[in-house]
């Protein structure tokens, strides 16, 4: 270890500067930043109002038309144009993908941490009813939910939440009870730290890789949660867009139409992959003991 | 098991060609800044029968010499860049890797630093052992397994036919490190290669397993290359040693020259660093100085459950009716083999593990405490960990963590905090630009040194320090042994010192207990437990200790080869406690029986 | 008596898809899409209609007589027809059937249409266990009397509910009828594998000599309508009961060899949204008559690749009774916008649309929903599960419906059909299927009367109900939007004519005729 | 081990129960009337109530559940509302299919993604790894139907080499598995390249390369048991995903499992088979997350069932 410590920095640089020279992770912030751009200008962006059903927007049998021409991504079953669809489309999916999922990590983190620090009574009882709600089927849990709330956007971000956070809880326990009985944490017992302390300086650091992987993959599960409520009718209501209701409104049409399933389908993945770029390197930043690798 | 020689290599070899030549050996990491030698021009050579011991701080590449010639650095940053390697008349370097493969295990084999994670948990013994026979030899299954019950006789491994089934978490420390040992000794290599094989063991434990090495090498005449930084160990075993030192040779020599006659000046060093049986400093037994720690009847038991309402069915008895004082300014030491409950006492007493009986620490009750309660006996006593890596948060800077105590209870502001931190830093002869890394930019000896900063913040009236130095290479190892003596001295902080390393105890105590089973069986002053040990485990204990001076004879001890004695019963049992029996002024004995 | 289509040859076998399982075959339950059908083929009741079309004849009654005052049916049955379990229908079969299907603890959706036999009332309440209207003449003569003149009483003789059912067999499937029916059909239930397929055999003892044609018809259930499709286009499937879906609907028409086997017909039924009447500020008759003018129905048609024709009214076209020349609403936003802002909402209102959440319906609600925001109504769409929907609907929490998967074939081909439940103030209570709770006391009288004719094709009762649903638009409670026509697909191997593909009571076709040529 | 089991499933049992109270519970308050759906649309009031109080609807919530429980431990899940059937008969006739279904899925998912996930972790940094690290998202975010629906075009219609939907014949099986494989694989990837990463820089595969094991037989017989064991976890909890995730890919392949049984009843109410599913897929959950803890000791004697 000698050797190490003889190239010791004297000025530790910040998570940002390390995260800067990383080209993917640039890339990926980048993607990020323009889908949230998209999203919040998409009033001035969208060459069309999303909502409005084109005349000129369907052949003379109803048939949406394909990309190119007047409408660069071509039109959906009802003459709408598909890119400004898909951009106001983005703020839905980013509150869905970004919000409930983020909720979901929020509810699953404390969860499981509650229940791996304490075990106890507390611990037994958090993940009895973690295992509860696993057995129930979410889909099930979500409709009657949503039925009963009357389907809205943020009835509906709470719904996914509701029912995704199960299993970055049981994960995190797992977690959470392996980091609670190392020695670092008894360590920090005798030197006195309060209970919160130690929870969130000293365990909730080591989290972050797990929340991090758990919470890029949530995105694209969560959006397609979405688009199944919705299929189910008890999702973001028509004619409000997201990229998954409209692949879902339009999947029969995979052969006839597949520009209407394919860009948003791709849309999905980019936010997704964009997220998991940055959420990799900053996971790799955040990690002391990858310092210098990069 | 056969003591005729495997025929080496070609017979065209003179009997007296080294059977492994290490010639201008240099290894280098790849970085961004470019190649970045580790080791530098290691040249060496091993004869036939011989054991060559390389010795030298941590860090000084040691272990990068020996996965060298295995073809094993880690890929793809780390390589050869330099030297060769020959194994008899075939040069390794530069050799293909099926090739390579047919030489590793069979022509040179490979012991590593850490029984603990160094055989697949989910293969069980015999497999791993079975496998690796038949990976050389074209042998039916059956026979290779009569092969490897034949080494695991050898090792001297109790029930070796159960052994075969077992897996390796059912097996001891001492018992994995035979397992590997026998692994490498099934082919009959020419060259084992042993990386500090004992490190990880208890004194008792170690003692066997050298026992050991010795004797198979007198009955198969490989040649050993043996990595320690233990000078008792290379007094002990070694022919000769070569000396390294930051990725360089200093010395290298026959072991009764260099222990005799050093040339270089860090030879020097490193052996009067070595502590010595017998040359402990002054002991001053203060039975006057107010009592800083008392237990009194300590118990602790861990319960282990099971049933269908899952209720407790047995447990472990890992403290049991323990009592003992430990005085202001005082040093008081522990000591007993792996598992008999030292570490268990200390968690006791920083209040981790719940216990009856009484423990007071200066006016603190240790027992259900409040929060304030919890802080309050923080302020009074510290605990420095027997693993330093572990103890360290590894996602927070150590100057943070040196700096956290004072924040948890309060001390001061930001600034005045982080000076106390540079300050501590200091004093432990670290240098304050280094308060803002983190702990795995640091060498084991020096995150230990971090412990002790991160305990000595709160100027604590008790500090425990469990094996705190055992993991650490001589020079290191005395190093912290008098930054803690003079930082007693300094604060007038008691001390109690676990430890399974008696030539420790000796120069650092001033009081010594020894515990067996999760009791104490003897305890007294240091020379009185030195100078008259008592009680038949005390004498065992002492006689396992490696003398660190070639010439020493060690009188034979009797060979074990059982199991680690367990301290679990079944719920409601009673354990039968030791009766103490004084026999001269503070020196108990436990009374036979 | 029954003419043969001479090119038919007997023998084969056909398969047919559905996307939703089988919930019953019990005559007196099935009440879905799929097992309509099928529950025709099976059993048989003292009515029947022609094969494609909806003209009456006689079933298993061989003959009847109406009383002058149109209140006592008498029916001769048709002497030597067999229960497939081999027995002799009687009397008693009739009897028992129709006491069984009104006692309400036989549950059946059906019940309701059976309400002018005299008894009816005590049944339901549960004060008697039969019908007294109801009775056994001889082994071959039924007289039923009824309480009130129902001019549609020989449609509900047809009605599968009222098919004849032999108790013996309903007694042994304690409970399970809908599992193992038994009934005097032209096919038999063979092998159902549940939630896979349903083999029909032919019944080789069928009253009607010569028929059915086809040996064997397999139900392969659980078949999304575009995998369907697929298979179709494979020939594994001989026809898809779904009918074709949209997404593949340009595909087939627009190659000549897939168009050619795909028929086209006219159906009983009519798309509309329904109007709450009792909601404010639709209880205003200006608003909903803006409402109706706001609708572009040729657009929705479009929408739906021009598989339906705009409608005008309640009534689809080929309903008897049907008003021709009535233009209706015409679409007029500008007019509409006039009749809103005389209505004193010039700057519009928030309201909403209610849907049923499969496609395409949603659709159709978001091109209302823009037609709506045209004349400044602001309607948000609620897209829910079937049964939700038709809660808020039966509760009238519901201001407006489209009522699009869940309503309205008819269940007969009589004008009536569209009135009772829907229009009708009896449907306005809570929890009744009158959406628009539109409730007019007169308009009610005059149906009545219409129904109270003895003669169901008396043109003077057509001409009344004609009126009524004149009125009935005066009111505007609805948007009619459009009747839908059926597209339906075939094989290249199915027989028959065109009309049993289309078939307005057997739907998806009628099994008992059509054949296969190979 | 008995112990173990026993109190294992008494706990699963509570589970159940907790599972059936939330159901029974959401299905009372949902705003949806059974009754309508049999009374049909010319049901008068009286008939509505008649019917109500036949089923017991009209009962205080705790009654209703109360009855149905009671009918659960004489091992009776109630008759179908609208079949007019023994829900059990009807579960019991779909579930085979269901459990074939998920069994094949689960075990194609594991197939490809784990071995996704071990070539990801053998050439980590490499073009290979970066792109099938990208595969696996887009598999994550891929809609079902669609990808259940081109496999068959490809496979079944254009190439002809397995049936058109149905069910029966191994053949039948494998595009619906492969749906579910593919779909489900990027997780496993993602965890399997992670934990092989983890694994492969272990001193037991060190100790393994030193005894000159070939490379195959230390990555399969070494590495790869030791990476699998935090994925043993993971199928438990997949279990619960698959059930939810299972219906469209029936649907697609014409599969008769419970998934479409439960889909039709939710849009028709038909709240004992709505309980009925729940509460067999519950179970499955249950039972699934049980075998998942243990197989672990199995692979990982270090886990010790007590
Ligand atoms: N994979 C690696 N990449 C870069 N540097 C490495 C790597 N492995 C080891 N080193 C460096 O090589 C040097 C020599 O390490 P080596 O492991 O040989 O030490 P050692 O003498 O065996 O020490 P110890 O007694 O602690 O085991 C150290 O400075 C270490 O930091
Ligand atoms: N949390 C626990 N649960 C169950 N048993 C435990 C627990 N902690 C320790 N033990 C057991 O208690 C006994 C005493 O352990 P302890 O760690 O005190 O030994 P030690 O003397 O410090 O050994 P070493 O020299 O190896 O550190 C051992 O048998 C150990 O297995
Ligand atoms: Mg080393
Ligand atoms: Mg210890
Ligand atoms: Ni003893």
């Amino acid at each position: 270890m000698t050797a190490a410590t003889t190239n010791t920095r004297a000025v530790p640089e910040s998570a940002w500067t390390r995260l800067r020279r990383r080209k993917m992770a640039m890339f990926g912030l980048a993607l990020v930043i323009l889908i949230v751009g998209a999203a919040i200008l998409a009033p001035w962006i969208a060459p069309y109002d999303p909502f409005e059903q084109k005349f000129d927007g369907l052949t003379m049998f109803g048939e949406p038309l394909p990309p190119g021409g007047a409408y660069v991504l071509g039109t959906d079953l009802l003459g709408r144009d598909l890119l400004s669809r898909l951009l106001y489309g983005a703020r839905t999916s980013l509150i869905i993908g970004v919000v409930a999922n983020g909720i979901a990590l929020v509810i699953g983190t404390v969860i499981g941490l509650t229940a791996g620090f304490f075990q106890g009574w507390i611990g037994a009882i958090l993940m009895r009813f973690t295992d509860l709600m696993m057995a129930f089927p979410a889909l099930l849990l979500a409709i009657c939910l949503a039925a009963i709330f009357q389907p809205s956007l943020w009835i509906v971000a709470f719904v996914i939440a509701m029912v995704n956070w199960v299993q970055t809880a049981r994960v995190i326990y797992t977690e959470t009870s392996a980091l609670a009985a190392r020695d670092f944490i008894a360590a920090e017992r005798t030197l006195g730290a309060s209970t919160p302390r130690i929870l969130f300086k000293h365990i909730l650091p080591h989290l972050v890789p797990m929340i991090i992987v758990w919470g890029t993959l949530g995105i694209s599960t969560t959006v397609l949660l979405e688009a199944t409520l919705s299929y189910l009718g008890v999702g973001v209501q028509p004619p409000t867009p997201s990229w998954g209701n409209i692949i879902f409104e339009n999947q029969t049409y995979f052969q006839s139409a597949p520009w209407l399933v394919f860009f948003p389908g791709a849309a999905i993945v980019v936010l997704a992959l964009a997220f998991n770029l940055v959420g990799d390197a900053l996971r790799d930043v955040l990690d002391p003991t990858l310092r210098g690798s990069d | 098991m056969s003591a005729d020689l495997k025929p080496l290599t070609g017979a065209n070899m003179a009997p007296d060609t080294p059977v492994l030549s290490v010639q201008d050996l240099t290894v280098a990491v790849r970085t961004q800044g470019g190649l970045l030698p580790l080791i530098r021009n290691i040249s060496f050579d091993l004869a036939r029968g011989e054991t060559l011991a390389i010795a030298g701080e941590s860090g000084s590449g040691k272990s990068i010499t020996s996965l060298a010639i295995m073809g094993l650095l880690p890929p793809p940053a780390v390589r050869v860049t330099g030297g060769c390697i020959k194994l008899g008349d075939r040069t390794l370097t530069g050799m293909p890797e099926p090739e390579l493969r047919a030489v590793r295990g069979n022509r040179v084999a490979m012991i590593f630093q850490e029984p603990m994670t160094s055989l697949n948990p989910v293969m069980t013994i015999g497999t791993q052992l079975i496998e690796a026979i038949r990976a050389h030899e074209p042998i039916s299954r059956a026979a290779a397994r009569r092969q490897a019950l034949e080494a695991l006789s050898a090792v001297r491994l109790s029930e070796p036919t159960r052994r075969m089934g077992q897996f390796p978490h059912e097996l001891s420390g001492g018992m994995r490190q035979r397992v590997m040992i026998a692994m490498a000794l099934a082919l009959k290599p020419d060259v084992l290669i042993a990386d500090e094989p004992t490190t990880a063991l208890d004194v008792t434990v170690q003692r066997e397993v050298l026992d050991l090495l010795r004797d198979l090498q007198a009955s198969h005449g490989t040649a050993i290359l043996l990595i320690t930084h233990d000078m008792g160990v290379v007094a002990e075993m070694a022919d000769r040693v070569v000396i390294m030192r930051k990725g360089v040779i200093e010395e290298t020599g026959r072991v009764d020259d260099i222990f005799a006659a050093p040339q270089q000046p860090y030879t020097q060093a490193l052996l009067a660093a070595v502590p010595r049986m017998g040359q402990g400093g002054r002991a001053v037994p203060r039975p006057d100085a107010p009592v800083v720690a008392e237990l009194r009847d300590v118990q602790v038991r861990f319960d282990l459950r099971g049933g269908v309402l899952n209720r407790v069915t047995h447990r472990v008895h890992a403290v049991e009716g323990v009592s003992l004082d430990i005085r202001a300014g005082e040093t008081f030491s522990l000591v007993g083999e792996s598992g008999c409950g030292k570490s268990t006492i200390a968690r006791a007493i920083v209040g981790l593990v719940p216990h009856t009986g009484l423990i007071r620490v200066g006016d603190q009750t240790v027992g259900t405490m409040t929060a304030q309660a919890r802080k309050r006996l923080s302020a009074a006593t510290q605990i420095i960990f027997q693993d330093p890596m572990a103890a360290l948060d590894p996602r927070m800077t150590v100057g943070d963590q040196i700096a956290e105590p004072l924040l948890i209870h309060g001390t001061g502001d930001a600034t005045s905090r982080r000076a106390r931190a540079a300050a501590l830093m200091e004093k432990v002869g670290l240098t304050t630009a280094q308060l803002d890394n983190y702990p795995h930019e640091f060498s084991g000896g020096q995150r230990q040194r971090i412990c002790i900063a991160r305990a000595l913040a709160l100027t604590p009236k008790l500090i425990i320090a469990d094996e705190s130095v055992s993991a650490l290479d001589v020079s290191v190892q005395a190093r912290v042994l008098d930054l803690l003596r003079s930082l007693k001295d300094e604060f007038g902080i008691a001390m109690l010192f676990i430890s399974h390393d008696m030539a420790v105890v000796e120069n650092i105590s001033d009081r010594v207990a020894v515990m067996h089973l999760g009791q104490i069986v003897e305890v007294g002053s240091r020379a009185q437990i030195f100078g008259n040990p008592q009680h038949a485990y005390t004498k065992r204990l002492m006689a396992a200790v490696p003398i660190a001076d070639p010439r020493a004879q060690r009188p034979d001890t009797p060979r074990m080869s059982g199991d680690i004695p367990n301290p679990v019963h079944p719920a409601g049992a009673i354990v039968a406690r030791h009766l103490m029996q004084e026999v001269t002024s503070g020196h108990m004995v436990a009374v036979p029986g | 008596q029954e003419t043969l289509d001479p090119n038919a040859v007997s023998g084969g076998n056909i398969t047919v898809t559905y996307k939703d399982d089988v919930a019953t075959l019990d005559p007196a339950i099935g009440y879905d899409w799929q097992n309509w059908s099928m529950i025709k083929s099976l059993f048989d009741g003292l009515m029947d209609y022609e094969p494609g079309t909806t003209t009456l004849r006689p079933g298993l009654a061989e003959s009847y007589e109406i009383s002058e005052d149109g209140l006592t049916f008498t029916f001769h049955l048709r002497p030597g027809v067999k229960f497939h379990n081999g027995r002799d229908m009687v009397a008693e079969d009739v009897k028992y059937s129709l006491d069984r299907v009104t006692n309400p603890a036989t549950q059946s959706p059906g019940a309701g249409f059976f309400g002018a036999i005299a008894g009816y009332d005590a049944i339901t309440s549960g004060e008697a266990d039969t019908l007294t209207g109801v009775t056994v003449v001889d082994p071959a003569t039924v007289e039923i009397k009824l309480s009130r003149p129902d001019a549609t009483f020989l449609h509900v003789m047809a009605l599968n509910f009222a098919s004849v059912v032999p108790s013996e067999a309903v007694d042994a499937a304690n409970g399970d009828f809908g599992k193992m029916p038994v009934g005097t059909g032209a096919f038999k239930l063979g092998d159902w594998t549940i939630g896979q397929k349903l083999v029909f055999e032919k019944n080789a003892d069928y009253w009607r000599a010569g028929l059915p044609y086809l040996d064997t018809v397999t139900f392969e259930v659980g078949q999304e309508p575009i995998v369907a499709l697929l298979r179709l286009q494979n020939g594994e499937v001989d026809v898809p009961g779904d009918g074709i879906p949209p997404a593949k609907f340009q595909e087939v028409m627009g190659d000549p060899a897939q168009a050619a086997r795909v028929i086209e017909g006219g159906q009983l039924q009519t798309g509309y949204i329904t109007l709450n009447v009792t909601t404010p500020p639709l209880d205003d008759v200006n608003v909903r008559k803006a409402i109706n003018m706001a609708i572009n129905k040729e657009r929705i048609t479009q929408l739906i690749n021009n598989r339906a024709v705009p409608a005008t009214q309640p009534l689809p076209p080929s309903m008897p009774g049907y008003t021709e020349g009535y233009a209706g609403y015409a679409y007029d936003v500008e007019a509409a916008k006039a009749l809103l802002a005389e209505a004193g909402l010039a700057d519009g209102f928030d309201t909403e649309l209610f849907v049923m959440n499969t496609d395409p319906n949603p659709r159709i609600a978001q091109a209302i929903q823009q037609d709506l925001a045209a004349i400044g109504v602001n309607a948000s769409i609620q897209s829910l599960a079937q049964a939700n929907v038709i809660e808020a609907g039966g509760a009238g929490t519901a201001p407006m419906i489209w009522s699009g998967g869940m309503a309205w074939i008819a269940d007969f081909p009589d004008p009536s059909n569209f009135f009772g439940p829907i229009l009708g103030c009896a449907g306005a209570e809570e929890g009744g299927w009158n959406w628009s709770k539109f409730c007019n006391a007169e308009i009610d009288a005059e149906a009545t009367a219409a129904d109270s004719m003895i003669d169901p094709a008396d043109p003077a009762r057509m001409q009344m109900w004609s009126d009524v649903y004149m009125k009935v638009m005066e009111e505007a409670p609805w948007v009619p939007v459009f009747n839908e026509q059926r597209y339906t697909m075939k094989s290249e191997r199915m027989g028959g004519a065109d009309a049993l593909y289309v078939d307005p009571v057997s739907i998806p076709v009628n099994y008992d005729y059509v054949y296969v040529t190979e | 081990m008995a112990a173990y089991l026993i109190r294992r499933l008494i706990q699963s049992a509570l589970i159940l129960l907790g599972v059936s109270f939330i159901t029974f519970f959401l299905l009372y308050v949902l705003p949806a009337d059974p009754v309508r759906q049999i009374a049909g649309r010319s049901a008068t009031p009286e008939t509505v109530a008649n019917i109500r109080a036949q089923l017991g609807l009209d009962q205080p919530f705790i009654v209703q559940y109360g009855r149905y429980l009671a009918g659960l431990f004489h091992g009776d899940m109630g008759r179908s509302y609208l079949q007019k059937t023994d829900v059990a008969t009807l579960i019991m006739s779909r579930l085979p299919a269901s459990l074939l279904l998920m069994v094949a899925g689960i075990g194609a998912e594991l197939v490809v993604g784990l071995t996704m996930g071990v070539v990801a972790a053998l050439f980590r940094g490499r073009v290979l790894d970066n792109t099938l690290m990208m595969t696996s998202f887009v598999t994550v975010s891929a809609p079902q139907f669609v990808v259940a629906l081109l496999l068959l075009y490809v496979f079944a219609v254009q190439l002809g080499w397995f049936p058109i939907g149905g069910y029966g014949t191994p053949a039948h099986l494998v595009l619906p598995a492969m749906t579910l494989g593919i779909l489900g694989s990027g997780w496993y990837a993602r965890m399997m390249r992670s934990s092989m990463v983890e694994v492969l820089r272990a001193d037991f595969v060190r100790t393994a390369r030193a005894k000159g094991l070939t490379r195959s037989r230390v990555i399969l017989r070494h590495a790869l048991p030791n990476a699998i064991l935090p994925i043993i976890a993971m199928i438990g909890i997949d279990i619960g995903i698959f059930m939810g995730g299972i219906v469209v890919v029936e649907g697609v392949f014409g599969w008769p499992g419970i998934g479409q049984l439960a889909w039709q009843a939710i849009q028709r109410v038909d709240i004992p088979i709505i309980m009925g599913v729940t509460l067999v897929s519950a179970f499955a959950i249950v039972l699934g997350n049980l075998l998942a803890d243990l197989v672990a000791p199995l692979i990982d004697p270090r886990i010790r069932i007590r």
